[in-house]
């Protein structure tokens, strides 16, 4: 796939540079009665080249973390510190829009920075073939099935080609197979271009198969209580037992956090 | 008691289940066939079937309009036998009808109707510019749309006549003391729909654009602008509507040398109490009318087909 | 009381059937001062008796003779044009003259620089309406002064019909150089607005000595016919109205200003006022003669299909007063 | 070269990085303290917070007004100065408001406004019933919206003024005259705002509607009103300029000596050329139309807020 | 938990009856060159008070299989059959409607069969509470968490107190804890008011653990191409050798399937 060749080189900053700092960052949600301490003093790093994954109950700040990291959002305390780096969020609802078909939507950030028409069709085919999607370019958004959309998506957060990626439980949607081979093809991107990835995913293999660091979320207020470090060598398998082992470890974690918060 | 969902082709096969469809009729909401006559569901829901040829298409959107026309036509006309006011009163459809088609074979009729809608055009255009300028420019600004937010449907509010002696002040009497009362009448609608549609532009796309980086005016042309289309889209209907009532007063303002305009005729025909020309006129703007939104349904049409018939 | 006009016919001393109510129509205009000071001094209800008086205002003739023909009003007072338009609409069905109201009180009104007919080349004329008595009569002024004219506003002169409040605006700008208009504008054209008087319209009607219509009375035919009693009624008040105007004059102007004040809040200025007054005429002769000329001059400017008058007039019930007051009976006749 | 957010406690805990923000600023999208300039940004996006005092809040909203007002002042006071038209063409602001005291000063007037008022708010609600039953029948049945969709439009294109004879042949001088006049220059706004509310229903949320059993009455009050609101109340809103404007022409129809309607004293302040007297008319009806539509912004930010700023 | 108290007793019409019957379903959307046949002679039955879980890759139709049964959508082919017995559709998006509070939303079923006010509101408090959600009670939608929007978009699904209960990757974006939960919850209330499910999902081992057979549905066009009876003793448990070995045998063949189609 010749994706990586178009693009302009990053300069290499040399892996290990702090990119993502957050420091006793916390958010709170509306205020008075009415307010919700969604993350309390969070303290996160992440380093240049690094895929990390975030784990944690359902509602317990996970989103809200990456649409701060994102600037979406604004921190209620603490700091935070990406060093004014390009950072592309793939959000948990594919939030395609309707009124461009499926290359426009993946074309529009490309757009955005001034490709050149052809070429960047040729990009957006490129991204759809890694989705799996090519033959699918001139459909509308809502002539695709659920995971299909979510695909569009990642191909639409790959085409802006940030230095730093989001991804809001990119592959929730798609069956085992489908989501193996985009592991594949994400684990690829990821180191040819030397990209910072923050991870978030219910899917405890499918963070041991990713990261390189899993960091698990308390429940609200969303607080880190652990940070576990992968160091399988890649290419891991997700059914190999060395991520079986892992993931097996992390979901007693995972569970008695979550047996403690019991709301 | 089971019901069967004839398919097309089942029903090629065979109506096999068919009378079953009548015995449990109570639970109608799972039921597609019998959801089609409402005409929300069938438009919203039902698959677009064949199209036809052009000729049936056209047909299939026409019948309804001319029934109804014939409806209306069918109600005056024995409203007039029941002599219910003498002719001169209400004239009876021969007579308007054979009026009207007096009036519209004669070229003069023609000029003033191209007069008429050459200045509602430009006017409309113009006050399209203008509207959609300062729509997006008070959403964008909220100190903009603290000040004057408010005013722009307050200066909608205001009736035309009443603009009139600033306009003869501005522009004296002249073409453009016209567009100026067309551009103030239909300007703040184009301007509320936008400022309406952006201010319900999805959250989660305003999102999705901060991710994509995008700001002032490719955020306007790549998000603002196609999310609220639907709402702009309805504030140009109204804009035109506005725009159009707004030139028939105006054109009592400006007699150009040459051909009547549209609404010059129409006074005329009222100050000769000459009613079944005044008929013909209302006819004549109405239809005019109608062909305009006729032009703006078929946008629409097509934009909701984009869309998939609504949001994603 | 729009369904009053279906109370019992009574019969009256003086023969005919009256109505249980009379929907007259009149703009709060001064050249409608007979119908204003009649319903401010009270002079219609007194005449009318039993039958109660419902007085309707208008701002335009179509709107009056809309609401007559529709039967929303019995009679009304109301310029020459619309009546004859509506004569000729309705083939003859809709109305009658009854009686005359007022006379005189139009002209041309120019700018200052402008001394002749020869000065109006290129210049721009407003009247009030396409086809009205002023429009007309300018018209037929241009022809005679060999200018033309032309329904669209082209020509040696070109004629914009405006309504008067927007043509005096214009003319305060200097947007327009003149216009035909009747009282109370004629006035307030030269006391407003320093126009100059170039013509006063009495000077063309030479043939009925100065005088020409500006307001009558009309009423619906099938009023007419169902209560000649209550028409006679209304006659007789429109009458002492006439009269009051005739012999007191300053009350006169401030009951009808007091009565425009009252309909629109807010009064004529009083030398507009007064200077109107001394333009204006009133008097129950409907000087049928000009109206004829009138619409014979619209026939030959090309603004009136041919029409046959004859028969707009019904000056029975108006003669049989007058002569009952020793007054002189006034002639329907063209001349 | 790391850019510092600084929060509400970082500010209070000392601005350690503050300088290096003003480094690198050409990646503000991702920076939300750049983009609190733009206000859509700000009003979509930040977090509302501290709300003051009710005092503070009322001079928050008011004073870019007044500002706007005082500028417009201003610039009128200075053409009057310039001496560009006589003051009897274009009296300063100073007689206007003279003027204005003097006429609202009276009980009269306020007599007049309430009259005028009362007659709005009846025919607005009339015609809000009414456009909405037409709106809500012309979506649910194909034929009714092929046969008379495009005409609802096209009767909005109507000058008022062309509706008095018919109104006067139907009603006779009275008030329902008026109110005929009224109602059928904002009934087809708001039918058609409703008509485009609905077209644009999330077909997901149709779908929901139709899972959980809705229909008729139910389909409507629960699932299509609430979610076409947005576009309805904008609808409302330009039904409610229509209304008012044909209010103003239907007002010269029937004149009822006594209480003066708004109409009728604009009308005769116009016949007089009472320059002065015109601007106050217009600024009487201005700020009316001004005080409904702050009401209905009321009722559309307090929807946005429901909403959650919009859709889900 | 007195929901089941509180309800309508349901003719018991025996387990075993066929309840939805498709024979050679076809779907086809669109039409000429852009047409797409989503489902292709598709035939399943599902008896009355069976628990069948669809699993196939992304596109394949099985939410269009679902919409066809709820009758959102008309088959273009072949017969379906339910008997006109009330189906309730949790979606694959949740869909809740924004100008109802979360409690709005989940009382709106109950209110649409007229249920009085306090009846409603408690019955909507035990779902909350089902979810396990209550407390968020008078929160809007766009206040929750995507996992928490799709637990009321349950709680609803459940108030609807249908016969059929169709289930679009019900559980996909919640943790494992939370999922744990509710299949747990799911399970006895499809018991206890004898249900008939039909639930769609991405996870084998959440198939094998719900369902009492798994069916195969093939790759555009859809086709049924196995269904697994799976005989396990309930209760079961996620982790469980058994689920976990079943899961494992139809893994593998639905991933020989979507690798024949790969696309
Ligand atoms: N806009 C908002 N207003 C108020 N509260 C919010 C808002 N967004 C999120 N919350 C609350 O913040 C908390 C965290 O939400 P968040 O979306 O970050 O959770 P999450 O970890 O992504 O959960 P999930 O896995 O279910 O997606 C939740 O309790 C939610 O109710
Ligand atoms: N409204 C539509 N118009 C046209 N094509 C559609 C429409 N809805 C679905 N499709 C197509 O039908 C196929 C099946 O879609 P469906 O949503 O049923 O898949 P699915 O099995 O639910 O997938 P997923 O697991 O990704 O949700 C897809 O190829 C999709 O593109
Ligand atoms: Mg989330
Ligand atoms: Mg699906």
């Amino acid at each position: 796939m010749s994706l990586v060749e178009t693009q302009t080189p990053r300069p290499d900053t040399g892996r290990g540079d702090a990119v993502v700092r957050l420091e006793n960052v916390s958010k709170q949600y509306g205020s008075g009665s009415n307010a919700l301490l969604a993350l309390d003093r969070v303290s996160l790093t992440v380093r240049q080249g690094e895929f990390v994954c975030l784990l944690g109950a359902s509602g317990c700040g996970k989103s809200t973390l990456l649409s701060l990291v994102a600037g979406l959002d604004k921190i209620t305390g603490g700091t935070l510190d990406i060093g004014g780096r390009p950072v592309s969020l793939m959000f948990q609802e594919a939030a395609l829009f309707p009124w461009l078909s499926v290359v426009g939507n993946v074309e529009l950030p490309l757009r955005l920075q001034g490709v050149g028409k052809a070429e960047r069709r040729k990009r957006a085919e490129e991204l759809l073939e890694i989705v799996r999607l090519s033959g699918f370019g001139h459909k509308r958004p809502h002539e695709l099935s659920g995971g299909m959309r979510q695909r569009v998506a990642l191909a639409r957060a790959l085409a802006q080609n940030a230095d730093i990626l989001l991804m809001d439980e990119p592959f929730g949607a798609l069956d085992a197979m489908t989501r193996d081979i985009l592991h594949d093809e994400l684990e690829r991107i990821w180191r040819e271009q030397n990209l910072t990835v923050l991870f978030v995913t219910h899917n405890v293999r499918e963070a041991v198969r990713l990261g390189d660091r899993v960091i698990l979320l308390s429940s609200r207020p969303g607080r880190v209580i652990e940070d576990f470090p992968i160091t399988h060598e890649r290419p891991r398998r997700i059914d190999s037992p060395e991520v079986s082992g892992q993931a097996a470890e992390i979901t007693d974690r995972l569970r008695a956090e979550v047996a403690r918060h019991a709301h | 008691m089971p019901i069967k969902y004839p398919s097309a082709r089942a029903g090629l096969e065979g109506a096999g289940g068919e009378s079953a469809v009548a015995e449990v009729p109570e639970k109608v909401g799972v039921n597609p066939t019998n959801d089609q006559v409402s005409g929300l569901d069938a438009l919203e829901l039902a698959p677009r079937s064949d199209k036809g040829t052009l000729g049936k298409r056209i047909w299939r959107s026409a019948w309804p309009k001319l029934l109804a026309i014939a409806i209306v036509v069918l109600i005056w006309q024995i409203v007039v036998w029941s002599e219910w006011k003498p002719e001169y009163v209400l004239p009876g459809p021969k007579t308007v009808f054979t009026d009207l088609g007096d009036v519209i074979t004669t070229g003069d009729f023609w000029d003033g109707v191209r007069l008429t809608l050459i200045r509602a055009l430009t006017g409309f255009a113009l006050a399209v510019i203008i509207g959609t300028a300062v729509g997006a420019a008070v959403s964008r600004f909220a100190p903009l749309r603290a000040a004057i937010g408010s005013l722009i449907t307050g200066l909608q509010t205001m009736p035309s006549i009443m603009w009139f002696p600033l306009a003869i002040l501005l522009f004296q009497i002249s073409e453009s003391a016209i567009m100026f009362v067309v551009i103030i009448g239909a300007a703040p609608s184009v301007a509320n729909g936008l400022i309406s549609g952006i201010d319900y532009v999805p959250r989660t796309w305003l999102r999705v654009g901060q991710v994509l980086g995008m700001k002032g005016l490719a955020k306007y042309r790549h998000l603002i602008l196609p999310a609220s289309l639907p709402s702009f889209i309805s504030g140009l209907k109204q804009g035109w509507a506005f725009s159009w009532r707004s030139l028939m007063a105006g054109e009592l303002l400006v007699i150009v040398p040459g051909a009547l305009s549209i609404g010059v005729r129409m006074q005329q025909a009222r100050d000769l109490s000459d009613s079944s020309l005044v008929i013909c006129y209302i006819i004549v703007v109405l239809v005019i009318g109608i062909l305009i939104d006729v032009l703006f349904n078929a946008a629409d049409n097509a934009l909701r087909k984009r869309w998939g018939l609504t949001g994603s | 009381g729009d369904d009053d006009e279906d109370g019992t016919p009574t019969t009256s001393a003086s023969g005919g059937a009256e109505a249980s109510a009379l929907r007259l129509g009149y703009f709060p205009n001064i050249t409608h001062a007979p119908a204003l000071v009649g319903v401010n001094k009270g002079l219609f209800a007194e005449a009318l008796g039993s039958t109660k008086l419902d007085a309707k205002t208008f701002n335009a003739g179509p709107a009056a003779i809309e609401a007559l023909v529709s039967g929303a009003i019995d009679a009304t007072y109301i310029g020459p044009n619309p009546a004859i338009n509506s004569w000729a609409q309705s083939k003859g069905q809709s109305l009658k003259i009854i009686a005359g109201s007022t006379s005189g009180g139009a002209g041309l009104v120019v700018k200052p620089a402008i001394n002749g007919p020869a000065d109006l080349k290129g210049k721009k004329l407003a009247t009030p309406q396409l086809g009205n008595t002023q429009d007309v009569a300018l018209r037929a002024w241009l022809k005679s002064n060999n200018l033309n004219a032309d329904a669209q506003g082209g020509g040696d002169v070109s004629i914009l019909p405006q309504d008067n409040a927007t043509a005096l605006q214009a003319f305060q700008q200097g947007a327009i150089d003149g216009a035909w208009i009747p009282e109370p504008f004629l006035s307030r054209y030269q006391l407003e607005a320093g126009g100059k008087l170039l013509v006063n319209e009495k000077d063309l009607w030479t043939d009925t000595s100065g005088q020409f219509v500006t307001t009558h009375v009309i009423v619906s035919q099938e009023f007419l016919k169902k209560y000649p009693g209550t028409v006679t009624k209304l006659i007789q008040g429109h009458l002492k109205a006439l009269d009051f105007i005739k012999t007191s004059d300053a009350d006169a102007q401030k009951a009808a200003n007091a009565q425009i004040e009252a309909l629109s809040g807010k009064p004529l200025k009083d030398n507009v006022l007064a200077s109107a007054f001394k333009n204006l005429t009133f008097t129950a002769d409907p000087i049928a003669a000009s109206l004829y000329t009138s619409a014979k001059h619209a026939q030959d400017v090309g603004l009136l299909k041919d029409v046959d008058l004859k028969g707009i007039y019904d000056l029975g019930a108006l003669n049989a007063l007058l002569t009952a007051a020793g007054q002189p009976a006034v002639s329907d006749a063209a001349s």
